[in-house]
């Protein structure tokens, strides 16, 4: 253990945070009586420099070589206090934390029985770090290449940036071309640029791009390793056009008899069972829908075959596995829209002209179902719509959350509508939410261009008229809580702003990296402000809509936020391993080998000349679950060992 | 009982093995220094062969012995203590090319105490201890007392789930499906009468019981399912328990055998035979056989190939337990 | 002793241990704090890097050093950080709990839990709870009452 | 030296009459096992189903579990608090020649160089009246070590059972005077002798056991390194401390602290020359194997203890047999110690 452990006990107010609730001097007094406590000092920011510098200039001066700093938990400030260690030449992990903030002066009201809790926590921080150990950090190198998963604009853009650099990048995308969301959309808010218009060269780029592996059509099956070393095995799935041949010239497409939903075009148009996406789509290659296909149907047909002069067509194409290296992935796995099927009150599904704002999007496309006129089932423009915000965010039954691009989307609605018919625009809002930038600026221009706004969420949507006005139409009936009474407006057509919701399966993409969700669902950031694109595995990264509902500037920010993250890790070259890991005391083992078979890292391995079990440092990432399999308790977990705990248990009574 | 039939076979099985090589020791019983007793046979001599017995008093789980014996070993077992065999397996302490099987279909092993208790007379001045059909003959003193086996055979061995060895290489005798007695509940009537009680009085019950245990480990040592090069009871940083025969040490020490042991425990009875001082040690592993069939039905021993209880899991294991 | 039976019990408050997982349990009694929700000031937090880290050991060690209740806590099955920790723990926990009952420990001691990193408000409750029922069956006398053993104490 | 004898229904009232005097400790299986346990007053049943304890009588003197002093710890550093020396006046009711005979090999070693003042303070206060035994067991041997069921040598008072009275011998001074305080014995006749002497006769030819002890020092010497005969012997042992924690006369002891918070305990307990893990503390273990630790067992009471002291230090009581789990017998080892040519030619 070398010397004698001097402890320093360093109190921090957090201003009135901590010294509000904690007797703070009490509590200094009281570290100062503990064993091996050479110095106990308060401060009112442990955090900030002057702060840091007590600490390193009591380890410097006063020989201190063991530091317990009481304040907020060690998930927020261990990494600054270990680096104040480090700087005064003490092993950072001869640190430890007591949790004096969140766990106790913001969670307790009684002053008295605060500071008692703190004492306790001190104790035991103090008895534990007498057996603190110093550790060194190992370093890995670390494979260059990235994994991209989803192909939005999220995807695409961290793609661009890591690739630009001259980094390999793998994209997978599971639908047949990239683009996402975005390239569904018509005008982007509040600018009014056509989103293919600013999408489709970034496609063209990734399509094209040195740098870029693009797996379209394609999902991720298996993810190991760890940080700067994943083994990702990604599924290939059979296009049954042979990409090496074909030249997107578009026949087969044009010649397949079978017509079904598009789902590009949200369900408003029609696809063949050979096809694109859509026009630009990248790569330029169709797929065969094989559940739609006549010839996997009857094994008949062969009508795209016999029409491809490229000899592209490849029935018995099948699925193939392949396996990348890569050293950290981003997930940009994006989001689905809420289906309004269940609010049977707007009688989505049921009532006709009663759609989706995904749907309205593509309607309104030039590229559109109906070549971008806005015209209603009946085929004739409509003289009125009802726009309604909030159809399953901000609503307790079904998504609390807001789903954040909503209300600026209704706004561009009301602009395209006006732009393009004489139609009256009625937009039924709980709250205005205009906060990004030009966004508050878009809304005064769209308000004045005429549209109407009525504050109050829609009871109902119905086709039973009460007088004349109504026959014919959608009746929109509400409550507008600035006059306080019960509104009914007969419309032609009403749109359904959906809310942004975790993809299906996001759920399966959350076990599958290892990753948490948040309790809407969406991928679970490291922190939700400091570290909003990490995750709670090292070397995965998310970006854009899978961390939840956000705009394109914000995804897009996000995802140069991730490829600037990966861009750093390669540029350092080498990864930190965990130094707090499991080491095995071969002496002791009885060579059962049950830690092996618990380890989900593979990292306990049998060596047969010595009988005992050894474990790969690389691999070990110090869960401890083998510590506590082991009876003889020849396994021992660097900086959680059963006495750094016990006396930790101990040190809890005071 | 074909005891004679028996133990014929394992000599001249035993006397093969070592003969041809294909085992370095024979691990059996012999007859004990007192009567009605046996004692472990370790020996590589053939000329030792013939000291081989079998009799309703071999009660040893010799199993305990593989664990450090060197070299190939052919083993004479019990069902039960085949299952702490298949246990040992599992655990990597014992290769299975590394040994022969003698399994024994056995009938069931005389509790001596019980004997003692109906025939009001103690072991050594009982006379005779022979096996009729279904019952028992004791002789004292120009008298002949018939017990039913039920009565004399040991609690474990009433309950017992597996009477011959489903892992063997030789069967010595005819495989019997059960042992034959008329009510298994009876193996776990102290257990019952137990858990019938309140909380405080169970603890007390066992406060009292573990306040005469001296820690001389013979419950430990004894038990094939111990085999760890150092017992938690022995370190030191940190010390789990004072090695002081305090109650609350016994008793931690007991209580964390039994969950060190759970699913390698086949409830051979071995550690309470053991106890010196008659701490009624197969009530806790018995309990703890139990709740491993319970929550994960997980019964110790019966297959080699699976992994031990403790180092895997189902996706679906219990919840009930679980706030 | 009836008489300071019933003075204890009006003022007694219990101690509670709990173990939880860095990942999970640990952050959200982390968000509690952040988000000021309260609970009983009676409980310590240990943090664990994954609840797959507590030895059954420390089950009792807690019980022997005279904590009224402990309490293990992980990520909910499926979402251990290493996978599968919290699988072992659940095997583990439920088997120490209900060995421990057998012997006459009041079920209400140990309490195993799965909270996620944002349920703050299930653990809030949980510690509520566990505090509540604890007070009903009142102090750990298991190992007698004035036992508060730290056996990794040095020796002179 | 008197000798008296009394009914057996007078006992209770003789033990309650030297119970004023004496804590009075006779066998008990109340607690479980067989063992010395305070007289509850009343209670002589005793008698009928007392053979010998599976605890030996040395547990009243060198407890399994003794707590030798308590200390604290404050700024200024560690204080001990002085200990409580017990010095209790113990009745031993019962106890056999061959125990009795323990107490005396035990005082040796306590009385040796350094005298323990935990162990000579409660014996020095004690009393023992034995009683001569009429049903030993398979196990016992104590005839092949000069010793007999109803041997006399290291009791203060020896009693004898001779149908419904017991013959009762004054040995020492402190047997002596027990029989003048008390009214419910009587002077005994001729009678009560002769019957006495036939049930001691009886008693003697029931121990069947024999070892020939002669010369077993030098035997054990010439065959201590004979390594493959220990191993071959240690083969079923399985290190567990039954033997040694119930032999009479072994006197292993470890020392632990308890100390919670500032307050410390420092205990004696008994240890075993058995466990692995034997003297681990300040150094490692000399015996680190299995056979070594066996040898030692045996050598200590039929080699160590005849050079030390010159006798042997083992009474023949027979526990180590009756309790051993795997029913190794010591009688066994020294009977087949090979011959000392043989042992020669190990080497």
């Amino acid at each position: 253990m070398g010397s004698e452990p001097r402890i320093g006990v360093y109190v921090c107010h957090c201003g009135s945070n901590i010294a509000g609730t904690v007797d703070v001097k009490e509590l200094t007094e009281f570290a100062q009586n503990l064993d091996s406590v050479v110095i106990a000092r308060d401060y009112i920011f442990m955090c900030s420099e002057p702060g840091q510098e007590i600490i390193r200039k009591d380890i410097k001066d006063s020989g201190i070589n063991r530091v317990v700093v009481a304040s907020c938990s060690p998930r927020m400030h261990e990494p600054t206090f270990r680096r104040a260690c480090q700087e005064a030449g003490l092993n950072p992990y001869l640190l430890e934390m007591a949790n004096i903030r969140e766990h106790c002066s913001w969670v307790t009201e009684d002053k008295e029985m605060a500071t008692e809790k703190a004492k306790a926590l001190v104790s035991a921080a103090v008895k534990r770090v007498y057996y603190h150990q110093s550790l060194e950090v190992r370093k890995v190198p670390l494979n260059p290449n990235t994994l991209i998963v989803g192909g939005g604009i999220a995807g695409i853009q961290a793609a661009l940036e890591i690739a630009n650099s001259e980094h390999k990048v793998y994209l997978v995308e599971r639908s047949p071309s990239i683009g996402g969301h975005m390239i569904q959309l018509d005008k982007t808010f509040p600018t009014l640029d056509c989103s293919a218009c600013i999408l489709t060269p970034k496609m063209t780029d990734v399509g094209s791009h040195p740098h870029i592996e693009l797996m379209s059509y394609s999902e991720v099956e298996e993810v190991s390793g760890f940080v700067g070393n994943f083994k990702v095995k990604i599924r290939k799935k059979a296009k049954y056009v042979d990409a090496d041949k074909c030249n997107g010239c578009g026949l087969c497409q044009e010649k397949c008899p079978v017509k079904v939903d598009s789902e590009f075009d949200a369900g408003m148009g029609k696809r063949k069972a050979i096809y694109t996406p859509f026009a630009q789509a990248v790569p330029n290659i169709p797929v065969i829908d094989i559940e739609n296909c006549t010839y996997f149907l009857k094994e008949k047909c062969h009508l795209c075959e016999k029409v491809c002069e490229a000899d592209a067509i490849d029935f018995e194409q099948k699925d193939e596995v392949v396996e990348v290296e890569v050293g950290s992935i981003i997930l940009a796995t994006g989001y689905d829209v809420f289906d309004p099927t269940p609010m049977s009150q707007y009688g989505y599904g049921r009532l006709d002209n009663v759609i989706t704002s995904l749907e309205f999007e593509r309607l309104v496309n030039s590229a559109g179902p109906t070549g971008g006129n806005i015209v209603i089932k009946e085929g004739s423009a409509p003289q009125s719509i009802a726009i309604l915000h909030c159809v399953g965010s901000r609503d307790r039954n079904y998504n609390e959350y807001c789903s954040q691009v909503c209300c600026m989307h209704a706004l561009k609605y009301a602009h395209l509508i006006k732009e393009k018919t004489d139609a009256e625009v009625y937009q039924y809002y709980i709250d205005m939410r205009c906060f990004g930038k030009g966004y508050e600026e878009f809304y005064k221009r769209i308000s004045d261009e005429g549209a109407n706004f009525i504050r109050g969420k829609v009871a109902e949507v119905t086709d039973q008229a009460i007088n004349e006005e109504e026959k014919g139409k959608l009746v929109v009936v509400a409550e507008d809580t600035l006059l306080g009474s019960i509104i009914r407006v007969p419309v032609d057509m009403v749109i359904l702003c959906v809310a942004l919701e975790p993809q299906p399966d996001a759920e399966a993409v959350a076990r599958l990296f290892n990753i948490s969700q948040s309790a809407d669902g969406f991928l679970l950031e490291k922190h939700p402000k400091l570290d909003p694109v990490a995750t709670t595995t090292d070397g995965i990264f998310i970006a854009g809509c899978c961390q939840g509902p956000k705009d394109i500037p914000d995804a897009v920010a996000q995802a140069s936020a991730a490829a600037a993250r990966v861009l750093a890790m390669i540029s350092k070259g080498e990864v930190e391993i965990e130094a707090a890991i499991a080491t095995i005391n071969e002496d002791l083992c009885s060579g059962c080998k049950i830690c092996s078979l618990i380890c989900p890292y593979t990292a306990i391995s049998f060596d047969e000349e010595k009988e005992v079990c050894i474990v790969n440092e690389a691999l070990c990432k110090g869960c401890g679950a083998c510590v506590s399999s082991c009876l003889s308790h020849a396994i021992g977990l660097r900086h959680f060992t059963n006495e750094q705990i016990l006396a930790q248990i101990g040190g809890m009574l005071i | 009982m074909k005891y004679g039939e028996m133990e014929q076979k394992l000599r001249r099985e035993a006397r093969a093995l070592l003969k041809e090589g294909r085992v370095d020791i024979i691990i059996g019983f012999e007859n004990g220094s007192l009567k009605f007793t046996t004692t472990p046979l370790i020996t590589s001599d053939e000329a030792d062969i013939d000291r081989l017995v079998i009799n309703p008093f071999i009660n040893n789980n010799l199993s305990v012995f593989l664990t450090e014996t060197k070299g190939r070993v052919g083993i004479v077992v019990k069902g039960c203590d085949s299952r702490s065999l298949v246990s040992l397996l599992q655990d990597n302490k014992v290769t299975r090319d590394d040994v022969v099987i003698l399994g024994i279909p056995c009938p069931g092993i005389i509790d001596l105490d019980k004997v003692e208790q109906l025939a009001g007379k103690e072991r050594d001045e009982i006379i005779d201890i022979s096996w009729a059909e279904a019952s028992v003959v004791v002789a004292v003193e120009g008298e002949r007392k018939e017990f039913p086996i039920q009565e004399v055979l040991y609690d474990n061995c009433l309950g017992c789930e597996l009477p011959t060895p489903k892992e063997y290489d030789i069967l010595l005798g005819e495989p019997a499906s059960s042992i034959g007695v008329d009510n298994q509940a009876d193996s776990l009537t102290k257990i019952k009468q137990l858990k019938d009680k309140p909380p405080e009085q169970r603890w007390s019950y066992w406060r009292n019981e573990f306040n005469r245990c001296l820690r001389c480990y013979a419950c430990r040592n004894i038990c094939p399912a111990c085999f760890c090069k150092r017992c938690f009871v022995e370190e030191s940083e940190p010390q789990w328990l004072l090695p002081v025969p305090k109650w609350q040490d016994n008793l931690i020490f007991q209580v964390t055998r039994n969950i060190h042991v759970v699913g390698r425990c086949t409830d051979c009875g071995e550690c309470e035979r053991a106890c010196p001082v008659n701490i009624p040690l197969r009530s806790l592993s018995r309990e703890m056989y139990q709740i491993a069939d319970e929550l994960f039905h997980y019964k110790a021993g019966m297959d080699k190939d699976i992994p031990p209880l403790m180092a895997t899991y189902e996706i679906t294991d219990s919840e009930d337990l679980v706030k | 002793m009836s008489v300071n039976m019933n003075k204890e019990a009006s003022t007694w408050e219990p101690r509670l241990l709990g173990f939880l997982c860095q990942w999970c349990s640990y952050a959200a009694a982390d968000l509690a704090g952040t988000s000021r929700q309260k609970y009983p000031a009676n409980i310590r937090i240990i943090r664990v890097p994954c609840s797959g880290r507590v030895d059954p050991l420390f089950i009792i060690r807690v019980l022997c050093l005279g904590f009224d209740g402990v309490l293990v806590s992980g990520c909910h099955p499926g979402d251990c950080h290493y996978q599968t920790g919290n699988y072992y723990t659940r095997r583990r926990m439920s088997i120490t709990k209900k060995f421990l009952e057998y012997l006459g420990v009041e079920p209400q001691r140990v309490t195993l839990s799965w909270v996620s990193a944002s349920e703050a408000g299930k653990l809030t409750e949980l510690l509520s709870e566990m505090n509540k029922e604890i007070k009903k069956i009142g102090p750990n006398r298991l190992f007698a009452d004035e036992i508060r053993r730290n056996g990794t104490e040095t020796s002179p | 030296m008197k000798k008296h004898k009394i009914k057996k229904r007078d006992l209770a009232k003789l033990l309650s009459e030297w119970s004023n005097e004496f804590t009075i400790l006779t066998p008990s299986r109340a607690e479980g096992a067989t063992k010395w346990t305070k007289w509850d007053g009343v209670d002589t049943t005793f008698l009928d189903w007392y053979r010998n304890t599976t605890v030996p009588p040395k547990a009243l003197f060198l407890p399994a579990m003794e707590e030798m002093f308590s200390f604290h710890r404050d700024k200024e550093g560690y204080h001990i608090e002085a200990p409580l020396l017990d010095t209790p006046k113990q009745l031993v009711f019962g106890i056999r020649p061959c125990d009795a005979r323990s107490l005396a090999l035990l005082d040796m070693t306590f009385r040796d160089a350094y005298e323990d003042p935990y162990y000579l303070a409660k014996r020095e206060g004690a009393v023992l009246v034995g009683l001569a035994c009429t049903r030993p067991y398979d196990s016992c041997f104590c005839t092949s070590l000069g010793s007999s069921p109803d041997d006399s040598s290291h009791v203060d008072l020896l009693l004898t059972d001779i149908g419904d009275e017991f013959l009762m011998e004054a040995i020492t001074d402190k047997g002596n005077k027990l029989l003048t305080s008390t009214s419910f014995t009587e002077t005994a006749g001729k009678a009560a002798e002769t019957r006495a002497k036939e049930s001691k006769e009886t008693a003697y030819r029931k121990v069947t056991r024999k070892i020939n002890v002669e010369g077993v020092k030098d035997r054990l010497l010439s065959c201590f390194d004979n390594k493959d005969y220990w191993e071959k012997v240690a083969l079923k042992c399985i290190s567990c401390g039954i033997c040694t924690f119930l032999c009479p006369t072994c006197y292993c002891f470890d020392i632990n602290d308890e100390f919670i918070k500032n307050h410390g305990e420092r205990f004696r307990n008994w240890d075993s020359c058995a466990f692995p893990l034997y003297t681990k503390m300040p150094v490692e273990n000399p015996r680190p194997e299995k056979w070594q630790r066996l040898r030692q067992k045996v050598c200590h009471k039929y080699e160590f203890y005849p050079m030390n002291f010159d006798v042997i230090g083992c009474t023949g009581c027979g526990r180590c047999i009756r309790l051993c789990p795997v029913n190794w017998d010591i009688t066994l080892a020294l009977t087949n110690l090979p011959a000392k040519a043989e042992c020669e030619q190990e080497k």
